[in-house]
């Protein structure tokens, strides 16, 4: 077999055994949604109003709210076999639209903030480890740590001050500017000048993480036995230090990397409220106070698939990292 | 009567083609805040707040409403009201053509306030309850039949209460789920052009508006920023430029006021009448006493809540209704609403009611709902926890989501004492009857009588009231309505709400109206 | 346990962490002694700034001390952190051990669960539980042990794994030794370290989850918390910042202070490192 | 006269504060010449490895340093020279080869490009010259297929093969000096025997003046020119390889080499004709199950055990003796009912043992017991040694009293302090933790006693001490035991009878003295022939191992479908 169908063999394999899993987690969500009291229907007949108990009867048979829970599942189930997401009640549009419009804003911000933090994090967690116990050890450390436990809002809203009301550099939120609608290139410029702050932000927090896995990884391979075979074989700190060691201590960071996604999706909620982001940690958030069970489900889904995705793809980096690990 | 509102529409009309006529600065962006992003677009069917931030600027209604509350034309030219009050014709504007270049006709007036308003908007039923027939002898005369004279009636002809909408596109389907929800064809001085969820709603100039020169924006955005301290960098920055109903928190809008470049009005808000109260469950649990409920009222430091809070923006309820009816002579001040509390007076009443205190100081415990739109209403119930605490009531305070909380409150009436606030409308026939009516105890239906108080002899007064044409004789019948709430008290009012509009000062022109940030903004403007 | 604590000491910063949780600890043991009024109380003129009206740290919208609400505070905070980390280790410890004790069938059933809370985004689900939950300090809780657990468990599992083919786990097996008893008392003291580390760090993370629940006002509204506060104080950090930025900072260096005790646990506990720290 | 290339004098390297002793090593004199090889030898902890690193400025420094003395290679002062120069002579002029092949190479790295940075750092030659070089490296080294193995990642070596690829790594440049520290110990007897046959061949080759650290005097007697013998981080005594193991000065080395097992087997015992357990037809295989969560592929199979036959006799010893991967610990693993077998039946006085139910098979451990072989993983760190050894009657139901009681009794016939009792395994040494171990197997007071490798892992000086007392232990308590080993001495001197085990099956079974004057199978007589230091303290003549080419078949080889 050749390394590539071996590869797409693997991807096969771990897409199917990932199938359980997201039925597993849509199931779980659809019965913790229905035990919470309200549903869309009270949310849209509030939020227009007043409505009549006829009316919203009808829009409950409309959404099929009225079926018993059971049904309910089997006719999801059903759909999501076809790649029928089904319809959002609140934006009143298909679930797919909708999360493929949010879909492109949460995946810019995840992998600007992935790269950022997994960039700066290797950068400073070499930097410490090979400055080890010395003053930029020790700040790198504690600036890891700050940023790490400061409250991701209360950074964002620093963010905002200094960078677009003081300094005038980025705007406050938002993907596009609005007042001009670009088109092409300025949009794609545009667009980066938005997601600089929230991405500063958001990978801050992510940012202690690296750093902290690569100082405490690096180490690690420092004191591996092979670095003294590199030393006893003349080479130059520099070369065992990033061809040897370097290599070696990014597998575990490669690992939490993938782990980290799926918490990014969820973890954007802050970020994404006070940048204005529109991106899924939101659409999640209010279709769950907007109780728009498909539409939450949807993301669910898809979040799920992305995290199970990622996982794949990080597998794979692996074994392109480490010899060790072969795909199958 | 008919009259006097013939005479004003006329002079209204003059000042209007002078306004317009005025060389004013045409072009130009305006983003706006819209807070929240609004569930659909069919502001025929859901008077969602945010809705009628975007929608009176698509769709129009007959009439709009200045800040005296005179009536300004709109689609209809002027009207006429036969002696009895039952019978209104309607003369509508000639030209006028729908978005997509349909003229637009009596039809489309008739089909709306019959199929739609009257059938699927929230408050169009009772509106428009008294209609019964719609005549269009030709395509720009609408006469209205109605059974018993409506006065207020007449205060719902705004695009935001009652928007005209394209029969054309609505007709022989179901109206609710009507594919115009997110596709809005209206008349008004802005078209539809897209919404980008989570993002923002771009409205486009409509080039061929009826009236000619206006509009002078090219462009309307709404934009959604979910966060509060967010929203108010975004109108420091200059990158939104009008946020209305709070959407800056009066915190920063108290700040904001003191930059040459931003302003901050009350106006706008007079056909809305938000009142803040507490509803209490009246059938069942501690508060079933009216004396409890009377402490309460008398206990509360209204000022102090107005002041810390709202900062400042707010004027202490005196009476069940709201004192911006003294227009109409309607509101009369009542005792138990003491301005700042009177704390001792309400630990008399208890006492006197027979309420002992416990060893620990606790006369009975209860919980308190929240309403969950926003941090001001957890700060409120924080206030009155600490408020009944003082005389004896121990609060536990609860805060669920939306959907739990109307669950709770208006369909399992599962609640004891709940935090809210209601619209009380320009008349008390549309925002307040449906407070205390037995006929509007009605359960699912949200914002009606949770209280589920019953009083046989108020039914029969706000009846009257309703119905009551002579001015001098609503007069006295709303005196005794709000004798008999200020007695038994099933909901305590709070205070008036004042809803605030920050603004850049460049915006000009978009405050004309009363109905401020659900207005068309035709004929605002921006200055260089 | 003295050996122990000598290269605990040896790493300073985490002596540090130490000390100030430790007054951390003492100031949420002696909140009712320090402010003995209840934290909610209007206790005087709303926004005083710092050091005036008699405020140390001023005081909120309402007219609450700030500095009480923060003495109150760190009692729910810590509880909270620690409340929902034993429940999430407890959790994590079942799952693992009998995942990696027993393997096969039970392992691959224990750890596609696992795989299933680790695939759901963990804040959007807690988010979700609190709020079917109810917003209340249990539900709180509940929602960060749940979306904490699956590290643990793999955690332990792995160490499981690994122990369980020591030799003197095997030796307790030739002495007919039962598996309960082989779990509990030969093989779990000895992941004890690893389960401390990542503990002390998740009471870390279970305050910073607090605080942003708080923030999206999930918080339990009847109990004084630090998310409480920041999240009662945000919309004025502009105007007002003393009223969330010191929550803030208690919190930053609660969770600065765990973790620098983390580290050095991890230090102390794992002689592979020790040479180099 | 052949050059002397190296000079240690006056050698100190010191410990970091609040270690147990000030100086790793003190005062230490060696020399090395060109051709020659120097055996440092000792146990563990005596300074030979920080010899060795000290040569390369290999030490962790700063906390263990160089404080006096000085290193003099070819004129220079290698503790004084820059880092610049150090690094140039590292690798081209002195070279080094670890114990742990499998560690001491990068595991991501291919071992052609493993090799390629030697030249990269300090010669200039082009890519495809190195590349040829390097072949011809993996070549002049025996591995098979040196191309394939340019691209192989060490983990898809053999242990010999990686240690033959760091040889080559390590005499790229034809280095004057390579130090060797325990290059042999992690490999099994016979792959030994190749790398020191290779050591020496290119030594001859290359005229390189080796540094051999070692704790093992059969190597020594087998590849030393010159040996110096150390203790406690001092040279205690050197000279000629004849000087010192035939006629030690120090009573160190006097004591260190009479522990060393003579090949010579001791005298059998007359064994009984009562079986106390059978082991028929016996069959194990390993893999083959999907990986976790099934996520890997099958697995491969690997037939751990393939038809063991085995009787144990009462009061004898019986040696199970093979390489790693034989399936030595698998039989003993099976036997004990650590792992299930797959096929076959053990037997202990009438009742098959391997079929008993978890439950059911409580009530025989009293009957069976298990030495383990590392002394530092086999006993719980948390667990006190008293209770550690009361486990066992605990846990079969004895009063807990009783119990201590009789712990305490072990203590003191294991040879331990009383005051052991309350103490954690980890304040005691190997030796003493392997005492520890055996009186927690005595504690059930076992007929049978499985001892798995039980010295290996211990120093020479104390190997024999533990075996002793499991020969005492075995006598006082009329124990039958199986005794499994890779160590020929070893088995010589503890084994009446004993069976050779390769790939899963026995293939020889006899008296040891039968099977070392004259084994029948070709393996055996293999492993006979590659102990180390056979020539010095080896087995009487009367063994000429490689004659007999008669190859015997393995006992009860009736294979089943």
């Amino acid at each position: 077999m050749t390394r590539s169908s071996k590869i797409f063999r693997f991807v096969l394999k771990r897409l199917l055994q990932g199938i359980p899993i997201i039925l597993a987690i849509v199931i779980i969500n659809f019965f913790l949604l229905n035990m919470a009291d309200g549903d869309a229907v009270d949310v849209l007949a509030g939020e227009a109003g007043s409505a009549t108990p006829e009316y919203m009867a009808e829009l409950r048979a409309k959404f099929g709210l009225d079926q018993p829970l059971p049904v309910q599942l089997f006719v999801y189930l059903k759909n999501v076999v076809v790649l029928d997401l089904g319809y959002s009640f609140r934006h009143d549009m298909p679930v797919s639209e909708l999360i493929v419009d949010r879909f492109w804003p949460t995946a810019l911000l995840m992998v600007s903030t992935i790269l950022l933090a997994v960039g700066f994090g290797i950068l400073l967690g070499l930097l410490a480890a090979m400055r080890l116990n010395t003053w930029k050890d020790a700040v790198i450390t504690v600036f890891a740590l700050i940023t790490y436990a400061t409250p991701l809002f209360w950074v964002g809203l620093m963010m905002i001050v200094v960078f677009s009301l003081n300094l005038g550099w980025f705007p406050t939120s938002g993907m596009e500017n609005v007042a001009a609608f670009y088109e092409g290139w300025d949009r794609v410029k545009d667009i980066a000048v938005h997601l600089v702050l929230p991405t500063i932000t958001l990978s801050l927090f992510y940012l202690a993480l690296y750093t902290r896995m690569m100082r405490a990884s690096m180490l690690e391979q420092y004191g591996q036995d092979y670095v003294i075979t590199a030393r006893a074989k003349g080479l130059t700190e520099r070369r065992i230090t990033f061809v040897h060691v370097l290599r070696n201590a990014l597998l575990p960071v490669v690992t939490m990397a993938g782990v980290q996604v799926g918490a990014l999706i969820g973890g954007s909620v802050i970020v994404e409220s006070v940048f204005a982001w529109p991106g899924l940690g939101m659409l999640a958030f209010e279709s769950l106070f907007a109780r728009d069970l498909n539409l939450l489900l949807g993301i669910f889904l898809l979040s799920s698939v992305l995290v199970i995705v990622v996982n794949l793809i990080v597998d794979i980096i692996y074994s392109l990292l480490d010899p060790r690990i072969e795909v199958s | 009567m008919k009259n006097i509102f013939k005479g004003s529409l006329v002079a209204l009309a003059l000042i209007l083609s002078s306004v317009a006529a005025k060389a004013q600065e045409a072009g130009g962006t305006l983003a706006f805040l819209v807070q929240p992003e609004p569930p659909t677009l069919a502001s025929y069917v859901s008077t969602s707040g945010p809705i009628g931030l975007v929608m009176p600027k698509v769709y129009e209604g007959l009439f709009d409403y200045d800040n005296d509350g005179k009536m300004v034309p709109m689609l209809a030219e002027s009207y006429e009201m036969s002696a009895d009050g039952k019978t209104v014709t309607f003369n509508l504007r000639k030209g006028v053509r729908w978005h997509d270049g349909e003229p637009f006709t009596s039809a489309d007036v008739k089909f709306t306030i019959l199929e739609v308003l009257k059938k699927v908007h929230p408050r169009g039923p009772n509106s428009f309850r008294e209609v019964s027939r719609i005549d269009t002898p030709d395509d720009h005369t609408a006469i209205f039949h109605l059974d018993n004279p409506a006065p207020y009636m007449m205060r719902s002809f705004s695009a935001y209460e009652s928007p005209m909408v394209p029969m054309h596109l609505l007709e022989g389907q179901d109206i609710k789920s009507a594919p115009l929800a997110n596709n809005p064809v209206g008349t008004g001085p802005f078209k539809f052009v897209e919404w980008k969820k989570g993002q923002y709603i771009r409205l486009d100039k409509n080039e061929d508006y009826w009236q000619e020169g206006l509009p002078y924006l090219d462009r309307i955005v709404g934009r959604f920023i979910p966060d509060a301290s967010t929203r108010t960098a975004a109108m420091e920055n200059g990158e939104v430029m009008y946020a209305a109903y709070n959407a800056i928190p009066n915190i920063d809008a108290v700040r904001l006021k003191e930059r040459d470049d931003i302003d901050v009005t009350t106006d706008g808000y007079s056909m809305i009448n938000p009142m803040a109260l507490i509803e209490f469950n009246t059938k069942e649990g501690p508060f079933v006493d009216p004396a409890i409920r009377r402490a309460i009222s008398t206990a509360i430091d209204r000022r102090f809540m107005i002041d810390t809070i709202f900062f400042g923006y707010g004027k202490p309820a005196t009476s069940a209704l709201s004192s911006n009816y003294k227009a109409t002579n309607l509101h009369a001040e009542m005792p138990n609403y003491p301005e700042t509390g009177d704390v001792d007076a309400a630990n008399a009443m208890l006492d006197a009611a027979g309420y002992a205190r416990d060893g620990d100081g606790v006369r009975m415990r209860a919980v308190l709902d929240i309403i969950p739109y926003g941090e001001d209403w957890r700060r409120a119930g924080e206030y009155l926890k600490q408020a009944m605490g003082d005389i004896g009531i121990e609060i536990e305070l609860r805060y669920e989501d939306v959907p739990t909380w109307l669950k709770r409150v208006y369909h399992n009436y599962d609640f004891e004492m709940n935090v809210n606030y209601f619209y009380q409308l320009p008349d008390p026939v549309l925002g307040v009857h449906r407070h205390y009516g037995t006929n509007q105890i009605r359960q699912g239906t949200h914002f009606v009588n949770s209280s589920r108080y019953s009083n046989p002899e108020l039914d029969a007064l706000l009846d009257s009231g309703s119905k009551e044409p002579d001015a001098a004789k609503r007069t006295a019948t709303y005196q005794e309505i709000q004798e008999i709430l200020a007695n038994d008290m099933p909901v305590v009012n709070l205070f008036e709400l004042e809803f605030l509009t920050v603004y850049n000062t460049e915006l000009k022109g978009a405050y004309g109206s009363a109905m401020g940030a659900y207005g068309s903004f035709r004929e605002a403007w921006l200055e260089d | 346990m003295l050996a122990f604590w000598h290269r605990y000491k040896r790493n300073r910063s985490a002596v540090f962490g130490l000390v100030v949780i430790v007054l951390v600890v003492l100031m949420a043991a002696t909140a009712d002694f320090l402010y003995p009024f209840d934290p909610f109380r209007l206790a005087g003129k709303p926004l005083s700034a710092p050091g005036t009206n008699g405020f140390l740290l001023g005081s909120d919208s309402l007219g609450r001390d700030v500095a009480a609400g923060i003495v109150h505070g760190a009692k729910t905070s810590l509880l909270i952190g620690l409340i929902a980390t034993l429940v999430a280790v407890f959790i994590g410890i079942l799952f693992g051990a009998l995942s990696g004790y027993y393997g096969g069938q039970l392992d691959n059933m224990l750890m596609r669960i696992t795989e299933i809370f680790q695939t759901i985004p963990s804040f959007i689900f807690a988010i979700l539980l609190v709020a079917i939950l109810k917003p209340s300090i249990y539900s709180v809780v509940i929602a960060i042990s749940v979306v904490s657990w699956p590290g643990v468990a793999r955690l332990v599992r792995g160490e499981f794994l690994s122990l369980k083919s020591r030799e003197f786990v095997q030796a307790c097996h030739t002495l007919g030794m039962s598996d309960l008893r082989i779990m509990l008392r030969e093989i779990l003291p000895n992941c004890l370290s690893p389960i401390i580390v990542i503990g002390s760090l998740m009471v870390a993370t279970a305050i910073l989850i607090e605080s942003g629940l708080s923030f999206l006002g999930l918080g339990d509204p009847n109990i004084m918390s630090w998310g409480f506060q920041i999240g009662a104080g945000r919309t004025m950090l502009r105007s007002a910042w003393w009223v969330c930025t010191f929550p803030g900072v208690a919190i930053l260096i609660t969770v600065l202070a765990i973790n620098l005790v983390g580290e050095g646990l991890n230090d102390a506990l794992n002689p592979r490192l020790r040479e180099r720290n | 006269m052949k050059q002397k290339l190296l000079n240690i004098s006056d050698l100190h390297i010191e410990l970091p504060e609040g270690s147990d002793r000030q100086y790793a090593i003190q005062k230490v004199d060696l020399e090395l010449k060109q051709g020659e090889t120097l055996c440092v030898v000792g146990e563990s902890g005596s300074g030979k490895s920080l010899t060795a690193r000290a040569i390369m400025g290999l030490l962790p420094e700063p906390h263990v340093r160089v404080s006096n003395g000085e290193i003099i290679f070819n004129g220079e002062d290698i503790t004084k020279v820059s880092y610049e120069r150090l690094r140039d002579l590292r690798g081209s002029e002195i070279s080094m080869i670890f114990q742990e092949p499998m560690t001491a190479l990068n595991p991501v790295m291919s071992i052609g490009s493993q090799i390629d940075e030697i030249f990269r750092y300090h010669v200039s030659m082009s890519k495809a010259e190195r590349q040829k070089r390097a072949i011809e490296l993996l070549a002049d080294v025996n591995l098979p297929n040196p191309t394939q193995i340019m691209n192989a990642y060490p983990h898809e070596l053999s242990g010999g093969q990686r240690q033959r690829a760091m040889i080559a790594m390590a005499l790229a440049l034809k280095p004057q000096i390579l130090i060797a520290d325990e290059p042999t110990t992690a490999l099994d007897v016979t792959t030994q025997a190749q790398i020191l046959k290779l050591i020496k061949d290119m030594q001859t080759v290359y005229d390189t003046g080796v540094l051999f650290i070692t704790h093992d005097f059969g190597v020594v007697a087998d590849i030393a020119d010159r040996v110096a013998v150390m203790q406690h981080g001092i040279v205690v005594e050197s000279g000629t390889v004849k000087q010192v193991l035939n006629n030690p000065k120090h009573p160190y080395t006097k004591a260190l080499i009479s522990a060393v097992p003579s090949l010579t087997p001791r005298k059998a015992k007359t064994i009984s004709k009562e079986k106390v357990l059978e082991v028929k037809d016996v069959s194990k295989t390993f893999g083959g199950g999907r990986g976790l969560f099934g996520f890997g592929k099958p697995s491969r199979q690997v037939d751990a055990l393939k038809n063991v036959t085995l009787d144990l006799y009462n009061g004898e010893t019986l040696g199970v003796v093979g390489e790693s991967g034989s399936g030595k610990s698998t039989l003993a693993r099976c036997i004990i009912r650590l792992m299930d077998t797959d096929a076959g039946a053990i037997t202990i006085e009438g009742t098959q043992i391997n079929l008993l139910k978890r439950k059911a098979m409580r009530t025989w451990r009293n009957k069976i017991q298990m030495v383990f072989q590392d002394p530092f993983a086999s006993l719980n760190p948390r667990i006190r040694v008293g209770d550690i050894i009361a486990q066992g009657p605990i846990t079969q139901g004895v009063a807990r009293e009783d119990a201590l009681k009789r712990a305490r009794e072990l203590i003191s016939i294991v040879g331990l302090d009383d005051r052991s009792f309350e103490r954690y395994p980890h304040e005691f040494s190997g030796g003493q933790r392997q005492r520890i171990g055996i009186a927690r197997s005595l504690a059930l007071k076992p007929e049978i006693l499985i001892a798995d490798e039980p010295v290996s892992a211990l120093d020479v000086s104390i190997q024999s001490q533990i075996l002793d007392l499991l020969d005492d232990i075995r006598e006082q308590m009329k124990l039958s035991m199986i005794f499994i080993t890779h160590d020929l001495r070893v088995a010589a001197q503890v084994c009446d009878r004993m069976a050779v085990m390769q790939y899963g099956e026995v293939v020889e079974v006899g008296k040891t003295k039968d099977i070392f004057a004259n084994p029948q199978h070709n393996y055996t007589i293999d492993l006979l022939s590659a102990v180390p230091g056979k020539d010095w303290k080896g087995i009487s003549p009367t063994v000429n191992a490689g004659k007999s080419k008669a190859k015997a078949k393995p006992k009860s080889r009736s294979k089943t479908s």
